[in-house]
């Protein structure tokens, strides 16, 4: 694979370490801590992740580059790569 | 099912084997059936071979997308072990050696099981600590496990390096019962099994849904229509993210794939089976002579049963690290197999909060050895509605309570068990 | 006092002056040597905040390079472009704590400034043939039209972590973690073998 | 040469450079410019190997890497190789070859026994038998195993070099013929940048071993000037010898170059092979075709080649691979080759076709005298391990499914065989690109694309030369243009001939006379014949990956090159299915099999993975030190001195910390500088414990979770000022946990403003420990190192030994210490004048291992504890947890399984005879004699003898081990046979109070 650093540009793959889901946020914290919901949210925070077949978000480190994570669209079958973006940005593209 | 025999093989052989007939059926799915196995993969299939012969229920629908046992089994690196450390996954493991150790026979399948040993080995004190660890586990358990110095490993494994590399070798843990099985022939000889005893394996038929009613399974939305069923297991491997989506569900898992490859096939030259954690590569002999190797996942998810070059070469270069002289081996084929890589790094056989809906998920890398046992155990909690002892620790709901089962100790990040 | 001290690099032990690799016509086309001693400090800032990068700029005489893979000069200091907030400042060696020292005087509380000047190990190749000596080594596109001179790229060599320059026409610098110098050393000349190499007396 | 096969003249071989090689022992001539097959053949060898699985006899069948038959093993001792396609061997002076899998020889061959009884080993016999009795299986499979395989491995490491080379370009153009020329040189004109790749020595492709014209010069001709053309230009880069082995995603393709295969011996600095890793924007596939056998009855008799073989031989190497030819053909194609083999003076006795209608081809060949029989085939084939006797040829019946009529026989001694073309589509597969089938010329040709390529010329079925060269000029522009080169245009073509191989009769299965059972074989690799693959359908196995699987039709070394599309048309024909319905089964890199040595390149021996190294390295060196590795790091095990023992070396390091002063390396451990006005609040959301109110010139130990609460790693960190810290992270996890902040402060937490940097490498840690420690330091540093002035857990910055350093009150050993710390450059000149000035106070070095048993002693938790399954509370941390603050990982650890009672915990060990040794690895169990299996209670993770507290000791993690104190249980290690009973204590088995190092 080549992956367009959104600062780098295109590089090969062993640059890389995947980071897994983007899309899973961490949960802030209760404003009760007895809040019985909040085991559950923080199961699904750990332990689910998307993992679609077909268009996923995924965070991407640069490690062997400029260190910066980094958000792609990426296709798990074809591993067409749609976009990427910095973390703040949205991605565009795929059909998702 | 005519039975396999040398004498089978010479009758037949006089008349030019046009007389052979098939191993087994395909027949059109019938409405229902008592039990669905969804995935004809090793597990499968052994699942269905174990409900008609432990638990008497016949009335059973291999479903599979594709064809039989074209899944991980087909891609697998066959290597058969139990040298497992955590309490949850050792008798569980050993409970597959022992089914191993009689399935050519019980299936009338020769399926090549060979018992020819399987190494460890140890490239620091650390890893020594760890594995002697392991094996006094292993052997308090009842399960064979031996400590080899280099001296001993050499015999075994002449051709193998263990001084004059980056990371020498210090010692291995060895269990000599463990080995390598001719993959294909397992699910082949259970295909043929289950289908003597009654089972239906339906081919190219895809799952693409689940009826539920009232929190109750009740049949599957397949390419060949709805077939109605009182009981629905799945394992389907790398697709266990897919199908249970279709139930509603989310589990802890991600599906990343995992290369292996082959060799040219040469004359013997490694007579047991090499792993070596801190180079990451597994390397065994096959009956045809390649030798077949594998190491990492490519770390990314992926549903391509295809990977990138970059492990590849990884791969490859800690394979001539073991074994120098077969840097002068030639690559002979590559592929990939996705894999349900569970988020502690050990499977899951368990009921779903879906009534009727049972599951066998999360082998990560390690499932063909759990085939029968697998087989066995999910056999068992269809039929008891209740998990056996032996996968008593494989339960859906231990991420929630902490009872994680974490081999390698990395926590939840698939791609790293 | 201080400058009493000299400073041992990473490659002393291994560092050998003249002609090595394959006897090629022409004699050897390609030249390596250390540069040191150098002061090398690490900036991380927000180049948006003013505070920051105008005193880096300051420090430096030169603006920070804002542009992905660029290099800022001002006389015999380099401003390297490291991340979206990170840089590496690189110059002769100033003496110790100088360069840092100046950058933080200027930075005031804005941004991180650390000194790495003894954390790098920092290896010049040039000649016909040090393109190919990198071909080999990084998968970065080193064609000349590409990787011109005042470029400036991260990627791996051999595994290890490098930041790699071109200074000039045909001329690279391999900047590795010192721990890694001499490992990187015996790669780069080992590469360079089959053109025939020469290795110069360190500068920086 | 009585015997040779040689023509008069011709060829493009160097006949005035004679090259002497071996085959088994006999010693021929060769010239420049054959391959080992031409050059055999030329010396009339014919039996070259021995097959898989019968032993059947086996020589050259093709002239390139489809070959299946014609494999040997190549070369000698270390460099010995199996499986080399003897057709793709540039011969050299000096070569020595032998044939493979036959024993004793190739042939008088004992397994050749396997052939008498076929009958009883078709596809998948193995599956049948050999389970009774149940214990033989593993003695019948080592005799399985010995007659499979083909060659052998070396036996030694191989002594070659191999190197990686990295590249991008706009278009790579795999494959030099007249398409791949014609596209490179349209892309080049338009100034993109091109690779092209070529497997052969030369480029040409079907070219060099044609008669062809290109324009009004001879078609080499015409290569010769446009290699030259494109060499001249920058843009260009020509890889001959060069395969393009893989094609992943994004247009990554691996190339593998054969930099030193056609040279005796590659020397010194040139390697041995090339892998190249290209990145294209765009990829034209010129990879030509491959012509198919027929299967008739014994075609595998040494002698039975591709037509297309016999002519390139005639026209590329001056060879006739026999004096007498039967041309066996359902095409074209085979017409033009007889000309050329008539020409090179081979005799043709017949050309067999089984067209019922002339055509045009026939012509000319008719014209010279050939008899041309159509509406026959060759159903059988005479001979034997001295190659070809004869043919017997039959008239089909009307539906051409019988043969029919009475039997010709013919004598012969080489039979060429061309059952039409299979485009090499296996790039266009691998890039993901779909297939269709087109009936009417029985091949498969790319469809869709997935990536960016394009195919052009006969792996397109193109099969003209003239729509060839222009087929490749149009891919090459288009692949520039989408590369971005807006003008790319095709350059013109010169005008050149464009037959093809007109209407083709398929006949996947020639047809034999009723209840003859010939061996017809489809995969000649493999030795699987037409029989195993109707047997493989009978049984069930109707995928086609089933039937591949059963029979292992094309998993030989060709991975089916000439084998695939004959095996998955008999397969339709028994199915009654067509063949797009069939399918084929999946093209998997690499497109010929790749050497490993070329995939590792460099990384091989002491380079599989760099060696790091501290600032002291040399110092350690010149002291005798043992080197361990740690992670990359090589550190120092121990200093052994002359007459000591390891273990007196390190008993001795370890009293002299206790009783003097030591000193030890620890650059390695990681080291993160952390600045920002939100360091502490990061530092306090990374850490179970609080930073927050850590004051400036203290440091801190730390403990850090994961988010599903286990331990990630420990370590100190000192606040240097109100927003600067610095973080000490375990050697081994100083990547990981410096990745971890990153993706905290880039994905988590991006509002908190911190820059994290390694430092490991800037500083040079030395820990100096020991009762004299601080009398040491007092004489290198004026700088108030005082209880008073640096108390137990403070930094300080100073000048130590004329350098700038840090020096900060921590102790690992338990022992009055400090940790100096001074910028890496200066490392030696530090170290090196403590260690002098310290002389009279009894400084020493020490190593891993004395620390190791310090660490052991004090009870301090390293990576056995942290093993990724033990809770912060396991390991004695439970007091430390914050429970005013949110934390990584804090949510976890309420979780029931963290808060059951039996969960192991850190204790101390002790022998409780004092004489024996707690095992290493052992399990904690309560009655070793009890039955298996056993209950664990627990498990041994660090175990040592203490020359401090003269006893043997250990850590464990124990279930409730923390309540269970003064418990006896025995530590059991079966694998060792070794047993010790030992008493549960505390973890801190040495000054438990901690006044040694506060005083
Ligand atoms: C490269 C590689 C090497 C490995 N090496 C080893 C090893 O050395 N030792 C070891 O023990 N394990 C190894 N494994 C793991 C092992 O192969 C798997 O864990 C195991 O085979 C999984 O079980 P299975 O055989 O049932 O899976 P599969 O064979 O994958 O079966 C699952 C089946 O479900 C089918 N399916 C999926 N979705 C649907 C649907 N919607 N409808 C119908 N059917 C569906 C699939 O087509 C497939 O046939 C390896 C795996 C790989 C990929
Ligand atoms: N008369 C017929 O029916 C018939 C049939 C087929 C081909 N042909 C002739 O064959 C020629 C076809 O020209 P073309 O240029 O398309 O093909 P070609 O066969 O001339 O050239 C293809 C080249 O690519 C090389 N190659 C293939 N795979 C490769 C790989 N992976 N890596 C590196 N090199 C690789 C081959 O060795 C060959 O040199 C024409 O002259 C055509 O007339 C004729
Ligand atoms: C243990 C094992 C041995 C194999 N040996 C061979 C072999 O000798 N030749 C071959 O072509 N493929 C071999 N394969 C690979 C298969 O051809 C095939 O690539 C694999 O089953 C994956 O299927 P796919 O490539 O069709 O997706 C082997 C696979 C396995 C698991
Ligand atoms: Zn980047």
């Amino acid at each position: 694979m080549l992956i367009k650093c959104p600062w780098c540009g295109d590089r090969a793959l062993q640059e890389f370490s995947y980071q897994g889901d983007a899309t899973v946020a961490r949960p802030p914290e209760p404003a009760d801590p007895a809040d019985a919901n909040w085991d559950d949210e923080w199961y699904q925070f750990v332990y689910l992740r998307d993992d679609p077949k077909g268009w996923h978000d995924e965070v991407w480190h640069h490690i062997q580059g400029c260190r910066k994570h980094f958000k792609a669209r990426r296709h798990t079958v074809t591993h067409v790569i749609a976009d990427t973006a910095p973390m703040s940005e949205e991605l565009k593209g795929g059909d998702k | 099912m005519k039975k396999y025999s040398v004498f089978s093989l010479a009758r037949n052989a006089l008349d030019y084997h046009e007389n052979w007939t098939e191993a087994w059926r395909s027949p059109e799915p019938k409405p229902e059936y008592d039990v669905i196995i969804v995935g004809g993969g090793g597990h499968g299939l052994a699942t269905a071979y174990y409900l008609a012969k432990e638990h008497g229920i016949t009335n059973v629908a291999v479903i599979e997308k594709g064809w039989l046992g074209g899944g991980n089994v087909a891609r697998n690196t066959t290597i058969v072990r139990s040298n497992y450390q955590l309490e949850g996954n050792a008798f569980f493991y050993e409970k597959g050696m022992d089914l191993w150790r009689s399935m050519s026979q019980d299936l009338n399948y020769n399926v090549m099981f060979s018992s020819r040993g399987v190494i460890n080995l140890a490239h620091n004190d650390a890893q020594v600590d760890a594995f002697q660890r392991r094996g006094n586990t292993m052997r308090l358990n009842g399960i064979d496990a031996e400590w080899l110095t280099v001296a001993e490993i050499k015999k075994r494994a002449p051709l193998l390096n263990t001084e004059n590399m980056r990371y020498p070798v210090y010692g291995g843990l060895c269990q000599p019962k463990g080995g390598t099985a001719r993959h294909d022939a397992v699910a082949w000889g259970y295909a043929r099994a289950a289908d003597d005893r009654g089972v239906d394996m339906i081919q190219n038929c895809e799952v693409t849904g689940m009826r539920i009613e009232n929190g109750k399974i009740l049949g599957v939305e397949t390419t060949k229509g709805f077939i109605g069923a009182k009981k629905v297991g799945v394992a389907v491997a790398g697709h266990s993210s897919q199908v249970f989506q279709m139930a509603g569900m989310r589990l802890p898992m991600e599906t990343h794939v995992l290369q292996a490859m082959v060799s040219e096939p040469i004359k013997p030259a490694l007579d047991t089976v090499i792993t070596s954690g801190a180079a990451h590569c597994y390397i065994s002999q096959s009956d045809k002579g390649e030798m077949v190797f594998g190491g990492d996942i490519d770390f990314y998810n992926s549903y391509a049963q295809r990977g990138n070059y970059p492990i590849i070469e990884h791969v490859v270069t800690a394979m001539c690290e073991l074994f120098p002289a077969f840097s002068r081996l030639r690559l002979m084929r590559t592929w990939g197999g996705v894999m349900d890589m569970s988020m502690d790094g050990t499977p899951i056989i368990d009921k779903t909060p879906i009534d009727s809906l049972y599951i066998n998920a999360g082998w990560c890398y390690g499932g063909f050895k759990a085939t029968p046992a697998s087989g066995w155990c999910f056999a068992h909690t269809i039929a008891q509605d209740q998990p056996h002892d032996l996968n008593s620790a494989f339960r859906l709901n231990r991420f929630e309570t902490g009872h994680t089962l974490d081999e390698k100790g990395v926590g939840s990040t698939p791609n790293m068990h | 006092m201080v400058e009493m001290t000299e400073r041992v690099s990473a490659l002393a032990a291994i560092y050998e002056t003249g002609t090595f690799g394959n006897d090629v016509d022409g004699g050897p086309s390609v030249t390596l040597h250390e540069r040191r001693p150098l002061s090398i400090v690490h900036i991380a800032g927000n180049s948006d905040d003013q505070a920051f990068a105008g005193g880096v700029g300051k420090a430096c005489g030169c603006a920070l390079p804002i542009e992905p893979g660029t290099i800022a000069t001002a006389g015999e200091l380099s401003l390297i472009w490291l991340a979206p907030t990170r840089w590496l400042a690189v110059s002769p060696d100033q003496g110790p704590g100088i360069l840092e020292a100046a950058l933080r005087d200027a930075c005031g509380e804005s941004g991180a400034i650390i000194d790495v000047s003894h954390g790098r190990t920092v290896i010049r190749l040039s000649g016909a043939h040090a393109r190919m000596v990198m071909m080999k080594g990084a998968p970065l596109d080193f064609h000349k039209s590409s990787f011109t001179p005042g470029r400036a790229a991260q990627s791996a060599i051999s595994q290890c972590g490098t930041l790699i320059t071109c200074p000039a026409e045909d001329t690279f610098d391999v900047y590795v973690f010192r721990g890694f110098g001499q490992h990187m050393w015996e790669w780069l000349t080992d590469a360079a073998g089959e053109f025939g190499y020469k290795v110069e007396n360190p500068v920086s | 040469m009585s015997r040779s096969y040689r023509t008069a003249e011709g060829g493009r071989i160097d006949r005035s450079k004679p090259l002497s090689f071996t085959f088994d022992d006999v010693r021929y001539t060769g010239f420049q410019g054959d391959t080992l097959a031409s050059a055999l053949l030329a010396n009339g060898v014919k039996l070259i190997a021995r097959s898989f699985k019968y032993h059947r006899p086996r020589g050259i069948m093709s002239a390139g890497p489809e070959e299946p038959c014609g494999m040997v093993q190549l070369r000698e001792g270390a460099r010995t190789e199996p499986n080399i396609r003897a057709t793709q061997v540039e011969l050299f002076d000096g070569l020595v070859a032998s044939s493979q899998n036959r024993w004793p020889s190739v042939k008088w061959d004992v397994n050749s026994i396997n052939n008498l009884f076929n009958r009883m080993l078709p596809a998948g016999f193995y599956y049948k038998t050999f389970m009774w009795p149940k214990a033989m299986w593993m003695t019948y499979e080592e005799v399985i195993r010995h007659a499979a395989g083909m060659g052998r491995s070396a036996d030694q490491p191989d002594p070659d070099r191999y190197e990686h080379m990295h590249a991008y370009c706009d278009v790579l153009v795999a494959g030099g013929g007249p398409a791949g020329l014609m596209a490179a040189k349209s892309a080049a004109d338009s100034g993109a940048r091109v690779i092209l790749v070529d497997e052969n020595p030369e480029l040409g492709g079907y070219l060099r071993g044609r008669n062809q014209k290109v324009g009004a010069k001879s078609a080499m001709d015409w290569v010769a000037s446009v290699h030259v053309e494109l060499e001249a230009m920058e843009n260009v880069t020509i890889l001959s010898r060069t395969t393009v082995a893989s094609y992943y995603d994004h247009n990554m393709l691996v190339l593998n170059e054969h930099t030193g295969d056609h040279l005796p011996t590659a020397d010194g600095w040139t390697p041995r092979q090339r892998n190249w890793k290209v990145w294209a924007k765009q990829v034209v596939l010129a990879t030509g075709s491959i012509e198919r056998p027929l299967v008739f009855g014994n075609n595998d008799v040494p002698g039975v080649m591709l037509t297309n073989a016999i002519q390139a031989y005639a026209n590329q190497y001056g060879v006739t691979p026999g004096r007498n030819a039967v041309v066996f053909t359902n095409n074209d194609s085979a017409y033009e080759a007889v000309l050329d083999m008539h020409d090179a003076g081979m005799r043709i006795a017949a050309v067999v076709d089984n067209r019922t209608i002339e055509t045009a081809a026939t012509k000319p060949v008719r014209e010279r005298g050939i008899p041309v029989f159509h509406n026959h085939v060759v159903f059988n084939v005479r001979g034997n391990k001295h190659g070809v006797k004869g043919v017997e040829i039959m008239a089909l019946n009307e539906a051409g499914d019988h043969v029919a009529g009475s039997i010709i026989k013919m004598d012969c001694d080489v039979v060429g065989m061309s059952g039409g073309w299979t485009p090499t589509v296996h790039l266009f597969s691998q890039s993901r690109g779909k297939l269709r089938w087109m009936e009417d010329i029985t091949t498969f040709v790319p469809d869709v694309s997935f990536q960016q390529e394009r195919s052009a010329g006969a792996c397109k079925a193109t099969w003209g030369l003239n729509s060839c060269l222009k087929e490749g000029a149009k891919a090459g522009a288009e692949a520039a243009k989408a590369a971005g080169f807006d003008t790319a245009k095709p350059v013109s073509s010169p005008k050149s001939s464009d037959d093809g191989m007109g209407e083709i009769r398929a006949m996947w299965r020639v047809p034999q006379p009723p209840h003859s059972h010939l061996k017809r074989f489809v995969d000649f690799q493999d030795d699987v014949a037409a029989s195993d693959v109707e047997l493989a359908i009978r049984e069930g196995y109707t995928s086609i990956e089933h039937t591949k699987r059963y029979t292992t039709l094309g998993m030989g070394t060709d991975q089916g090159k000439t084998s695939n599309v004959n095996g998955l048309a008999i397969v339709s024909e028994e199915l009654d299915k067509p063949i797009p319905e069939v399918g084929h089964t999946t093209f998997r890199p690499p497109y010929t099999a790749v050497t490993m040595g070329a995939i590792t390149g460099t990384e091989r021996g002491h380079h599989f993975s760099p060696t790091r190294r501290s600032a002291l390295h040399e110092w350690h060196k010149q002291a005798g030190a043992t080197f361990v590795p740690a992670g990359m790091w090589m550190r120092p095990q121990y200093y052994q001195q002359p007459g000591e023992s390891m273990w007196d070396a390190i008993y001795r390091e370890t009293l002299n910390v206790r009783t003097k002063v030591g000193m030890f390396d620890v650059s390695p451990l990681g080291k993160i500088d952390i600045q920002g006005p939100d360091s502490a609040e990061f530092l306090n959301r990374c850490y179970i414990n609080g930073f927050g109110k850590l004051p400036v010139g203290k440091c801190r130990y730390g403990v850090m979770l994961r988010e599903d609460g286990m331990v990630f790693d420990d370590g100190t960190t000192s606040r240097l000022s109100e927003n600067h810290f610095m973080m000490t992270t375990t050697t081994a996890k100083a990547g990981p946990v410096l990745q971890h902040l990153e993706y905290l402060l880039d994905v988590i937490w991006p509002e908190l403003n911190v820059h994290v940097v390694s430092v490991t490498e800037e500083w040079c840690g030395m820990a100096v420990a020991g009762p004299n420690s601080r009398e040491l330091l007092a004489r290198c540093t004026d700088a108030d190192i005082s209880n008073e002035g640096l108390p137990f857990m403070g930094v300080a910055e100073v000048d130590i030994c004329g350098v700038p350093g840090r020096i900060y009150r921590i102790s690992f050993s338990g022992e009055l210490a400090y940790e100096v710390g001074v910028s890496s450059d200066w490392g030696p000149h530090v170290w090196s004048t403590l260690m002098e000035k310290g002389q009279d106070l009894g400084v020493a070095p020490y190593g891993t291992e004395a620390m190791s048993i310090m660490r052991i002693e004090k009870g301090h938790v390293v990576g056995a504890e942290l093993n990724g399954r033990t809770t912060a509370d396991d390991l004695g941390f439970g007091g430390m947890t914050s429970t005013k603050k949110a934390f990584i990982g804090q949510r976890s650890i309420t979780k029931p399984a963290f808060l059951e009672t039996d969960r192991k915990q850190l204790t101390g060990l002790k022998s409780v005879d004092g004489k024996t040794k707690i095992p290493r690895g052992a399990q904690i169990v309560a009655d070793p004699k009890g039955r298996i299996p056993m209950e664990q209670l627990g498990e041994v993770t660090a175990n040592c003898y203490s020359p401090n507290l003269k006893e043997f000791i250990g850590l464990a993690i124990v279930k409730g081990a923390r309540d269970r104190k003064g418990d006896r249980l025995w530590a059991f290690s079966p694998l060792t046979k070794e047993c010790c009973e030992v008493e549960l204590c505390s973890p801190h088995m040495y000054d438990p109070e901690g006044e040694r190092l506060r005083g």
